[in-house]
């Protein structure tokens, strides 16, 4: 009885979805051109243009670092209190590693150390290039995050030093809120950029955007790496 | 026809929170329900012959980029999926030390 | 002076109170005093932020609706923390960020922005009500507080698909020229809200929550968020869905049965907890009946004026509760008979609640109900100016019956319980308790105060 | 020969039928690590279909996130409620 019900709201829930988007054109051939949208205007620049209203060459960070910005310092503050409440619940005074089961051979630890600068070096790439390539401030965290996670893997003894995720984290975030301010004095808006936005296409273009995008990928990346370590340890028992 | 494949994940999320005991299968649905949800934001944005939103030197003149404002709320959306997930997940292990199972039907108390 | 200090001063000291875990509860009394302070000396003009205007930037509102909630959220917000900070140091920083996700709610003029925001403000709950120890609870309102998000986004992206923006204003112009096909989507809104809201049937995590909650959490989610995501709501249904016919007739039912049910389970419940929790289903469901109807002005004070009634009724249930162990009515038995004062401010605040004159709970629940039979008043909903003051009357009768059930057992004569209640929250309550008096006594000025809220074309809030 | 559009429409329709599958099964497999497995492969395949439709920058977020990260995260806490078989 009770799965039924389930299945009739699920199918509700589809059924409704479909009829509500039948007076557009989704259902036809997907969306509609952007004409007509809010969005028409953010990608209103060509590739080597000088210093256009938003510098990125990947409209999608432009949108993020810098048209909606204030979304995405909500988005981190979201990561932040989730880290936070990570270590509330699982963070203690006597911790210990937790056991993983196996105990990692000779090709596993040399495996992964030399995994982890690679790793590293593509998170910090793809953390740079962000505003001209697919990636950023998030993907790019995340990676970092990843090659400390192999280094768990690697030593089932190793951990981390959380004081030094936790300054980091403070900084870049705090930094983000800063800039954010910086804008309040020297441009007229909070977050507005206030630096020359530069080539459309070049590595150092987009004002304030990388700088943005490396503290997202610092603060990420010190974050989730805070979250796998309180994973990764279990109380004394 | 991936935005029904969309709104199948999204049903089959639904479904999976509304039947599921075990407080893992619970969370798993609700990835579900995520996944259906971000793929159905990127289908709303999408039509067919449009290009990915970057500038290149190959970007031809007048581009006919696809809406890249979903795109952006998606990227918000995992992010915001992540830290739930990652706060589930905790919290299932308190449950688990608390009443020694993860499965709702065995702790006695609801 | 910009209202985007009011969201970045607290997550600015969010994040550096990490580092400095000794004087992060002093930060936090210093921030939330300030977020208090601040809307005093606010320009009331909207504020974009990033140098782009909306819709292709985000931008806060700032108006005379989104003063009053700054004022009253912020105030017992930081009444809350003033009182119960030096016991939960451990939280500063997570309720740092809920101030930022609560003033970002009452602010912001984006659709989607308002998501994050709700996001931002609902983790920082769940991690407050873990204060509990009732891990499997607070999992409940998580997967409860997730789905409701999930769906208000599914909503959103309809809209928007519809309307190519997230502007909340230009969706209020799409929304009027398009009403019927945004029924969906809005329902889907509406019940990604309602959750929070505790709406049935939406609620049912509501009873796990406050039915255990302590001094922090309970005040905190029964009272400030109570208040901020009501006046959300106001804010949606005033400015952006003027929602009317069939629709607007299901959503008032909803809200209808979701009052009756409430008064009806505290009716039967013998929990002093559980009473005030179902109470709050009631009210919230009340409060959001005023917002659909359209009597916007007087629904924003009947929010606040319930806020302040719940801060001092779990404020005190919860430390009763505390001391004695259990929350049964027949255990709390007289209570008050040792600590007068204290009883005097549960007695004025539940009496407030009921709507009894002398008080300001009596104010806005008169004038509620006088704006239904106002001649101007047009009403949105076919037969609605008979049926739901009828509603919110019988309401009020059973409130009545059983706060005065709960007041008789605490007021007892003989009794051997003794409570210590610390000075501060004393002062605290008795202040909001004479504030709630004040406020009732002098009626003339409060109803000048909330037609100031109306404009002349009798729209409420926007602008 | 199949023309761009062509293959795509394929690939899509290959992928769409994948995700449903798995969802399905993630949902009801008795076991909880082969259930989380599930859920890695469909966050995997939801990767291509962001990239089908023209979102590289969700894709990357996604794989690295969604499909790595969590998946982790699931398994760190199947191992400390050692309701997995591995020893």
């Amino acid at each position: 009885m009770k799965n039924f019900l389930a299945l009739l709201a699920a199918l509700g829930l589809g059924v409704l979805i479909i009829l509500s988007l039948q007076n557009n054109t989704l259902f036809n051939e997907y969306g509609e051109d952007v004409t007509g949208r809010d969005s028409e205007e953010y990608g209103d620049r060509e590739y080597g243009e000088e210093n256009p209203a938003s510098g990125p060459a990947n409209i999608v960070t432009s949108i993020v670092a810098d048209f909606r910005s204030f979304d995405t310092l909500g988005e981190i503050t979201v990561l932040f209190v989730s880290s936070l409440g990570v270590a509330l619940l699982l963070g203690g005074t006597k911790q210990k590693r937790l056991d993983l089961g196996f105990h990692p051979n000779f090709m596993l630890r040399i495996g992964s150390k030399a995994l982890f600068g690679i790793i590293l070096m593509t998170g910090v790439y793809v953390t740079i290039h962000g505003h001209l390539t697919p990636g950023g401030g998030f993907p790019g965290g995340a990676m970092i995050a990843s090659s400390m996670l192999l280094l768990y893997l690697a030593d089932d003894t190793f951990r981390a030093k959380i004081k030094g995720f936790k300054i980091l984290e403070s900084v870049a975030g705090s930094l983000y809120v800063l800039i954010g301010i910086a804008g309040l004095f020297f441009a007229d808006y909070f977050l507005e950029n206030f630096l020359n936005n530069g080539v459309v296409g070049d590595l150092l273009s987009a004002g304030i955007i990388p700088l943005i995008y490396v503290l997202i990928g610092l603060k990420v990346g010190s974050e989730i790496s805070g979250v796998i370590d309180n994973f990764l340890t279990e109380e004394v028992v | 026809m991936l935005q029904f494949a969309a709104i199948i994940l999204l049903m089959l999320g639904l479904y999976g929170l509304l039947t599921q005991r075990n407080v893992i299968k619970i969370i798993i649905s609700l990835n579900i329900l995520e996944i259906g949800l971000n793929l159905f934001i990127i289908s709303v944005g999408y039509f067919e012959g449009g290009l990915a939103p970057i500038f290149t030197s190959e970007t031809p003149a007048n581009p006919n980029f696809v809406d890249p404002l979903p795109q952006a709320l998606v990227l918000t959306a995992i992010v915001i999926g992540v830290g739930t997930t990652a706060l589930g997940l905790a919290l299932a292990r308190k449950i688990y030390q608390k009443y020694g199972t993860l499965n709702l039907d065995e702790m006695g108390e609801n | 002076m910009s209202a985007i200090l009011l969201i970045a001063v607290p997550l600015l000291a969010a994040f550096i109170s990490i580092l400095v875990k000794k004087v992060s509860p002093y930060l936090l009394l210093l921030v939330s005093l300030f977020a208090l302070v601040y809307p005093f000396f606010m320009d009331m003009s909207d504020v974009i932020i990033g140098g782009f205007d909306s819709p292709i930037g985000i931008n806060l509102v700032v108006n005379k609706f989104a003063l009053t909630s700054l004022i009253a959220v912020n105030g017992l917000f930081f009444l809350v923390v003033a009182v119960n900070i030096a016991q939960y140091k451990k939280l500063s920083s997570i309720l740092l960020v809920a101030l930022a996700g609560l003033n970002g709610l009452l602010l912001t003029g984006d659709l989607f922005n308002l998501f994050v925001f709700i996001e931002i403000s609902g983790i920082a709950a769940y991690l407050i009500t873990t204060t509990n120890k009732k891990p499997l609870q607070t999992f409940n309102y998580l997967v409860a507080g997730t789905v409701g998000s999930s769906l208000y986004l599914l909503g959103l992206i309809i809209l928007y698909n519809m309307s190519g923006t997230l502007n909340m204003a230009d969706m209020a112009t799409f929304v009027e020229g398009n009403g019927m096909y945004t029924l969906f989507p809005f329902l889907l809104m509406f019940i990604g809200l309602g959750v929070e809201a505790k709406l049935l049937p939406f609620n049912s995590w509501v009873k796990g929550i406050l039915g255990h909650s302590n001094n922090l959490s309970g005040a905190m989610i029964a009272s400030v968020y109570a208040t901020a995501i009501a006046l959300v709501f106001g804010k949606l249904l005033a400015g952006v869905f003027q929602i009317e016919g069939t629709l607007a007739l299901i959503i008032a039912l909803v809200l209808g049965i979701t009052i009756l049910a409430g008064e009806a389970m505290a009716y039967a419940s013998t929990k002093a907890r559980e009473i005030l929790l179902y109470s709050s289903i009631a009210q919230a469901g009340i409060v959001i009946l005023l917002f659909t109807v359209g009597l916007g002005a007087w629904a924003t004070f009947f929010a606040i004026a319930n806020g302040v009634s719940k801060f001092i009724l779990f404020g005190v249930v919860n430390r009763l509760t505390e001391e004695v162990g259990s929350d049964e009515m027949d255990q709390l038995k007289g209570s008050f008979v040792n600590n007068k004062l204290i009883g005097v401010s549960f007695t004025v605040a539940a009496l407030s609640i009921l709507g009894l004159p002398l008080f300001f709970g009596f104010v806005v629940k008169m004038n509620s109900l006088i704006g239904f039979f106002e001649p101007d008043f047009v009403s949105n909903l076919p037969g609605g100016n008979f049926i739901f003051p009828i509603i919110i009357l019988v309401a009020s009768v059973i409130e009545g019956v059983y706060f005065v059930k709960l007041l008789t057992k605490l007021w007892y004569k003989d009794s051997d319980v003794k409570v210590n209640f610390t000075p501060l929250f004393k002062y605290v309550v008795v202040v909001l308790a004479v504030a709630l008096i004040v406020f009732g006594l002098f009626q003339g000025e409060v109803e000048e105060l909330v037609a100031s809220l109306i404009n002349p074309g009798g729209v409420f809030i926007w602008n | 020969m199949l023309d761009n559009i062509e293959v795509l429409q394929v690939l899509e329709i290959v992928i769409a039928v994948f995700m449903v599958v798995l969802a399905f099964l993630a949902i009801n497999s008795k076991s909880l690590i082969k259930a989380v497995m599930f859920l890695s492969a469909l966050s995997m395949l939801s990767v291509i279909g962001f990239v089908v439709m023209q979102a590289p920058d969700v894709a990357v977020t996604e794989a690295v996130i969604g499909s790595g990260l969590v998946t982790s995260l699931f398994v760190f806490t199947l191992l400390a409620t050692k309701k997995v078989g591995v020893k």
